[in-house]
């Protein structure tokens, strides 16, 4: 029958509300009639951390609609732009839809059968010829939980090699350490509800405008809300964030370390830190300093944790002297005098955003423990709307990299492979002698391509992730992935991209809703999602692929399962109960718009560590870092240095180079890509170059610049008018665009600690093309 | 003399003039632009009359504009005004095509005379300043062609089809001999040309070739009959055909005024 | 002079105001009659985004010899010649926007190129381009609007937070977000037509449009 | 004139009651009753502001829990093809 459109608006206000109160599924019958065949299923947005849920409408097999969900806490039925299109992110043209075997310089068309045949014998061949360390998987913080549980479980209880790692290591991995170094518990104690409560907000190495879209939008309105809230951006850039804060400050770059370390400086020397606070619950500590660049293969680091006192911390602060810091920075010591009052204000509530700006940084783990240092001092952490929180950019960075551990240290809820404890509760859950799990970590994703290049590794199976583009130094990597020998490169993907090019196999992978899944977004809120389409062709879950695997290679016992996600998420919760990151039951996440664990008997965590938020706090003790058992449950001030950037500027290569992102793209683009709108929108990357620069280079907006670093050089087109206002001998430029890979010239040095490369400094030199 | 020497000059002329305005297209930047204004090598022509359309019907005095189109005009005056048409107008060849169609067909024997031109003129001017839109420029079969090769102006390809289709039927070389101003403006510099065709009676033996192959008989025929020394019209479009067919070679170009009357 | 001259001379003159004046009068009525209603139809048929400096329309009507030099001169290709189709406007360019807008190169070659002064030389830097005027049409299809995070527009305008600015504001609908609202300044905006490119909406819901005259006020605030 | 779903969450005992309380043609219809004690309704108004009002309104009848918009007339947000 036809509905007259005002019909069809009230029927599907009722149907979407129905979804909204029956969580999709559930609704998705009696939405049936209502809505000329469009059925609602709940879901978590497929692209930022933010985790934004979205109501998928389903006609005929096909997505044919997606909307903010109104019943979503983090959105409420808001998304950004590329959100808005994630109906058509799954319908590109060139859609992997067969599994591809290369035969000389051609990929032909195979079945699945050979392909997985393929992959086993070159699995069998390399272990038995080279050991399991010679094969590996390069995964994804975009792997829902399951497909990074299995293939954690397949690698280290099965094959028996600690050679899995996530890309997540390119972007998380300095929060992660920085975490476990200052609390040893992974993830943030704040939540999203932070950004309406608090009324000081320090951004650091943050474009959340652009990067966390509907967050801003958040925080912004806390703003209109509340004239006392202030927003301060610190960045080397500056962004639409810059635009909308109270105030931009611009510092030179890495020089992070020593603000921070001058903040503390001021509110020690002043007395302005919470004496009481620090008293229950902090110790001070050093490691080792000059700890290297880690440029070198095979480097090695291990921290060497010395105890201090208060005393000897405030001798370690003394040189940072906010005049000091100020020559170093290029920030007036007013300013920094300033922000450290604010950071101290008692009657403020003050909150630390940070993204890749602290995490992609040499010093990785250090600034993330100078910020917590900061907050440490002054007592502003663990409460409503006063907490450090540092973003993600990935839908399950910490969902399935960080809780589930696909690092080759890891294992899941904050568990490691050296320590023996561990490994036996893990061979326990996973029904394996506690012998198998192998206890050296051995490469992580950086290291782990040089083993590739080396001919360490033989065999790399990538999954939901595009590291021959996103990887720095690329040009190293992607010629040693194509050395050839004994390499063999498997790469699972839904399009053709600049990785699948180097595969010897090349699998068609289903997504996001085209499988049944489970992400973890940055405010520790899991949220699952039930399938609701057919991938299209012969595409498969990389779940089913991991799986299938591990059946030809004699491990299918590792995965019994008949409802696979269901009971598999049942296993991998036995690790998280008790401790402090409880998982609630599969049941409970179908029906919920996401929880926030640990959730304890149905009721989830807002602030963790909080008493009367957090169960495992109990009455009268405050805040308690309860997983902080080696160091009596306190937190760790590190007394962290100031130093140096792996390469600075010189008189040959006079400007330094920072990466980024762009709102309208996401990471490698391969997704956004596909979508017209999104193209037209933002189609090509840019060099975002200070006018004065471009005077002194005769360079006019819209003219080609060449960008050289030591590592490789591109063109790109000059762009003076941007969003993005580059300073004085800075430029930047977006990894999103296939056809100008700007992570070529990126150096590889990488944090010692956490391993994470410095995306956002390099020196580079212009010239007009 | 049988070896048609100025014919094939002027062919070589006229296609490298076509060759020029579609130069962009291939690449060559030695030349921008089209008939109504352009720029080869740096140097900025301009159509004279297009510059006084501009004048009249904006009162837009563009004083570097003005100053190429009177550079123009002198070049013209130097090769006796209609040259131009001869040598460089692409309408131009495309009558001449029409002209070779005339051969293979019942045409029209429609006679105009060629002073219209000039009348034309006065009525663009006027037209011009009555509108305030370059009147000429709107409707000009050259612009439309020259536009047409640089700038594939699909549609006004059309026109000049339609063009050839009356030049055929209706009269012959309407367009040129009667119809077109610019043709008109460069008429009256012609008048005044020193570059023209000599004419040497005691070798002529009055075959008439000449008169058969000239577009513009009428202004050829009578100063032969007159036996005078220089064909002065301004109609002439040098384009040197008699002088080509001409087997005593009674004709040919000269440089330079003779005081001698006869029929302008 | 013998009477057959006579005779053919008379004749020339009759014939001279029979086909020579009476033709080029015909034309003339004939030709303004055509002309001056078609110049009217093509202001009536609408805007033409026009090169940067352009005069107004009616005199760049007049001034512009439709030589095409301008379309040569663009570098992106944005400038087009208007077909038959476009009357009086025949041969003049143009440009649209949703297709190619207009890059607003630091140097103008298209305004250096313009011989007869049709595109003004006067004009010089890029903020003094008028070329129109950007405004949002369809508030409703405005994703920004709905409080959505697009603001593409926004953020690829070529004088971004001076032509087009973020008014934020309050969102009831969930109450605790932004709706970030582009703005465009009548002052600033100089019509490029990047925005109107850029919009994600089928139909582009920012479109530039002949910047409108001011009104007489006598209320000054 | 804005057309929104919400999901009214009622104390379950008054469920039945309310249904027929809040159901008003033209500007409150409910269409759906859900066993965990929410009605599904649809709000039809002149202009947000009355919108808001007739929610706040709902929202303070006696035994209804919460009130969520869960859909303002967003149909084209569908882009069905």
């Amino acid at each position: 029958m036809a509905l007259s459109r005002r019909d069809f608006l009230k029927a599907s206000a009722a149907a979407a509300a129905l979804a909204a109160a029956t969580g999709g599924r559930l609704g998705a019958t009696d939405v049936h009639a209502a809505e000329g065949g469009i059925r609602w299923g709940k879901a978590p947005c497929r692209f930022c951390g933010t985790g934004c849920g979205v109501l998928v409408g389903v006609k005929d097999g096909r997505i044919v609609a997606t909307k903010g969900d109104p019943a979503a806490p983090v959105n409420k039925g808001l998304n950004c732009i590329k959100g808005y299109f994630l109906s058509k992110v799954l319908y590109g043209k060139d859609r992997l839809t067969k599994p591809l075997i290369r035969k000389g310089n051609k990929m032909v068309e195979a079945s699945w059968d050979e392909a997985m045949d393929l992959i086993a014998s070159k699995f069998r061949e390399s272990i038995a010829k080279h050991g399991p360390d010679s094969v590996a998987m390069f995964g994804s913080g975009q792997w829902t939980v399951f497909e990074g549980y299995a293939a954690a479980k397949l690698f280290k209880a099965g094959i028996g090699t600690n050679n899995i790692e996530p890309n997540a290591r390119f972007c998380m991995a300095s929060a992660v350490t920085g975490f476990m170094t200052t609390f040893n518990s992974d993830e943030p104690m704040g939540c999203y509800d932070d950004l309406d409560l608090g009324d000081t907000y320090f951004l650091w190495g943050a474009n959340m405008a652009e990067c966390h879209p509907v967050l801003f939008s958040r925080l912004i309105d806390n703003r209109l809300k509340n004239p006392k809230v202030k927003i301060i951006d610190f960045g080397t850039r500056f962004t639409r964030t810059s635009q909308m804060a109270d105030k931009y400050i611009r510092f030179n770059p890495q020089t992070d370390l020593a603000l921070l370390n001058a903040i503390a400086h001021i509110i020690v020397r002043d007395r302005l830190y919470d004496e009481n606070f620090i008293r229950k619950h902090v110790v001070f500590k050093k490691g080792k300093t000059n700890i290297g660049y880690g440029l070198e293969d095979k480097f090695k680091f291990a921290d060497d944790p010395k105890p201090m006192t208060f005393d000897e911390y405030r001798e370690f602060l003394k040189p940072y002297t906010p005049e000091y810091v100020s020559k170093l920075s290029g920030v007036p010591a007013k300013t920094i005098e300033e922000v450290a009052r604010l950071y101290a204000d008692k009657s403020r509530k003050v909150n630390s955003l940070w993204t890749m700006g602290f995490n992609q940084h040499v010093r990785g783990t250090w600034v993330n423990n100078l910020v917590y240092n900061v907050h440490l001092l002054t007592g502003k952490i663990c409460k409503p709307g006063e907490n450090p929180m540092s973003l993600t950019g990935q839908p399950s960075a910490c969902g399935t990299a960080r809780e589930v551990g696909t690092f080759t240290h890891r294992l899941p809820a904050d568990m490691v492979v050296m320590n023996e404890e561990h490994r036996k509760k893990a061979a326990e859950i996973w029904g394996v002698p506690a012998e198998k799990i192998p206890a050296k970590p051995t490469y992580h994703a950086t290291e782990m391509f040089r083993a590739l290049d080396r001919g360490d590794i033989k065999v790399l199976w990538v999954q939901v992730t595009n590291p021959f583009q996103s990887a720095p130094n690329l040009s190293r990597y992607r010629k040693g992935a194509r050395k050839g020998g004994d390499r063999f490169i498997i790469v699972s993907d839904i399009y053709p991209t600049r990785s699948t090019e180097l595969a010897d196999v090349v699998l068609p992978s289903a997504s996001w809703v085209e499988k049944e899944g489970f992400f973890g977004n940055a405010e520790r809120r899991g949220q699952q999602w039930f399938k609701m389409v057919e991938p299209p062709g012969e595409a498969r879950n990389d779940l089913w692929q991991t799986m299938e695997l591990a059946r030809r290679l004699g491990h299918g016992n590792l995965f019994p399962y008949k409802y696979v996600e269901k009971e598999m998420f049942e296993e991998y919760r036995k690790f998280t109960l008790g401790q402090g990151k409880d998982l609630a039951p599969y049941e409970a996440y179908t029906k919920a718009r996401g929880l926030r664990w640990p959730v304890v008997n149905g009721k989830e965590t807002l602030w963790r560590y909080a008493e009367g938020y957090d169960p495992y706090v109990k009455a009268g003790e405050g805040v308690k870092f309860y997983k902080n058992k080696p160091n009596d449950y306190k937190a760790v001030i590190w007394a962290r240095p100031y130093e140096p950037a792996a390469e600075a500027p010189d008189r040959q290569y006079p400007f330094w180079l920072c990466t980024g992102r762009v709102l309208e793209q996401w990471h490698t683009g391969t997704m956004t890509g596909r979508v017209p709108e999104l193209k037209r929108a933002y189609g090509g990357a840019v060099c975002e170059i200070h006018p004065e620069d471009a005077k002194r280079l005769k360079v006019k907006h819209g003219d080609k610049v060449r960008v050289t670093s030591r590592r490789g050089s591109i063109v790109l087109t000059a762009d003076l008018r941007g969003r993005g206002k580059a300073e004085k001998g800075n430029v930047f430029v977006a990894f999103f665009d296939e056809n100008k890979m700007i992570n070529e010239l990126c150096i590889d040095a990488y944090c010692p600690i956490s391993g994470e490369p410095d995306y956002k400094k390099c020196a580079v030199k212009l010239e007009k093309a | 003399m049988n070896f048609r020497r100025w014919t094939i000059i002027r062919r070589l002329v006229q296609v490298g003039v076509l060759c020029l305005i579609a130069s962009p297209l291939a690449g060559f930047s030695f030349f921008q632009g089209s008939l109504a204004a352009g720029e080869l090598l740096g140097i900025p022509l301009a159509d004279p009359l297009a510059a006084l359309q501009v004048v009249l019907a904006s009162g837009v005095v563009a004083s570097a504009f003005l100053l190429s189109a009177l550079g123009v005009t002198l070049f013209y005056w130097l090769l006796g005004g209609r040259f131009f048409c001869g040598w460089v107008c692409p309408v131009y060849l495309l009558t001449e095509l029409g002209d070779k169609l005339r051969l293979l067909i019942p045409a029209g024997k429609l006679e105009i005379p060629l002073k219209t031109k000039g009348w034309m003129l006065l009525a663009v001017a006027c037209i011009t300043a009555l509108s305030g839109v370059p009147f000429f420029e709107i409707v000009s079969p050259i612009g439309m062609t020259t536009r047409a090769i640089a700038f594939d102006g699909r549609s006004a390809l059309l026109c000049l089809a339609g063009l050839l289709l009356v030049e055929v039927t209706l009269a012959r070389r309407l367009w040129c001999r009667s119809l077109c101003p610019l043709g008109g403006f460069y008429a009256l510099v012609g008048r005044v040309a020193p570059l023209r065709l000599r004419f040497q009676p005691a070798r002529c033996s009055s075959c008439g070739d000449c008169s058969r192959v000239c577009p513009v008989a009428e202004v050829l025929v009578p100063s032969l009959d007159h036996g005078t020394e220089q064909i002065r019209s301004g109609d002439c479009t040098r384009c040197g055909r008699c002088v080509d067919c001409c087997p005593e070679g009674a004709l040919t170009y000269c440089f330079g005024y003779s005081d001698q009357g006869g029929p302008r | 002079m013998s009477g057959a001259e006579e005779e053919t001379k008379r004749v020339s003159r009759r014939h001279f105001l029979k086909g020579s004046l009476a033709l080029p009068l015909a034309l003339t009525v004939a030709g303004g009659l055509l002309t001056v209603p078609s110049l009217r139809r093509a202001d009536a048929r609408g805007f033409y985004l026009r090169p940067p400096g352009a005069l107004a329309e009616k005199c760049f009507l007049g001034a512009c010899i439709r030589c095409g030099k301008c379309v040569q001169a663009c570098p992106y290709r944005a400038i087009r010649l208007a077909e038959t189709d476009a009357g009086v406007a025949i041969g003049t360019p143009f440009i649209i926007a949703r297709e190619e807008p207009c890059q607003l190169c630091t140097d103008l070659p298209c305004i250096k190129s313009c011989p007869s002064g049709a595109l003004d030389k006067g004009v010089t830097e890029v903020e003094k381009v008028r070329m129109g005027t950007a405004v949002i049409i369809d508030r409703e299809n405005c994703l920004s609007i709905r409080g959505l995070r697009c603001e593409v527009c926004y953020r690829n305008c070529p004088l971004i937070d001076r032509a087009i600015t973020i008014e934020p504001r309050h969102n009831p609908r969930t109450g605790v977000h932004t709706i970030m609202e582009p703005v465009v300044h009548r002052d600033k905006c100089v019509g490029c037509g990047i925005c109107e490119k850029s919009c994600v909406r089928e139909q582009p819901v920012i479109v530039v449009q002949r910047t409108p005259l001011p009104q007489q006020d006598a209320y000054e605030f | 004139m804005p057309i929104s779903g919400v999901v009214i969450k009622c104390q379950m005992e008054r469920l039945g009651e309310l249904e027929r309380e809040l159901h008003r043609p033209g500007s409150v219809e409910i269409s759906n009753v859900l066993g965990d004690g929410s009605l599904i309704a649809v709000i039809e108004s002149a202009s947000l502001e009355e919108e808001i009002s007739l929610v706040k309104n709902i929202m303070a009848v006696q035994g209804v829990l919460d009130v969520r918009v869960a859909y303002h007339n967003f149909e084209d947000q569908l882009m069905a093809e």
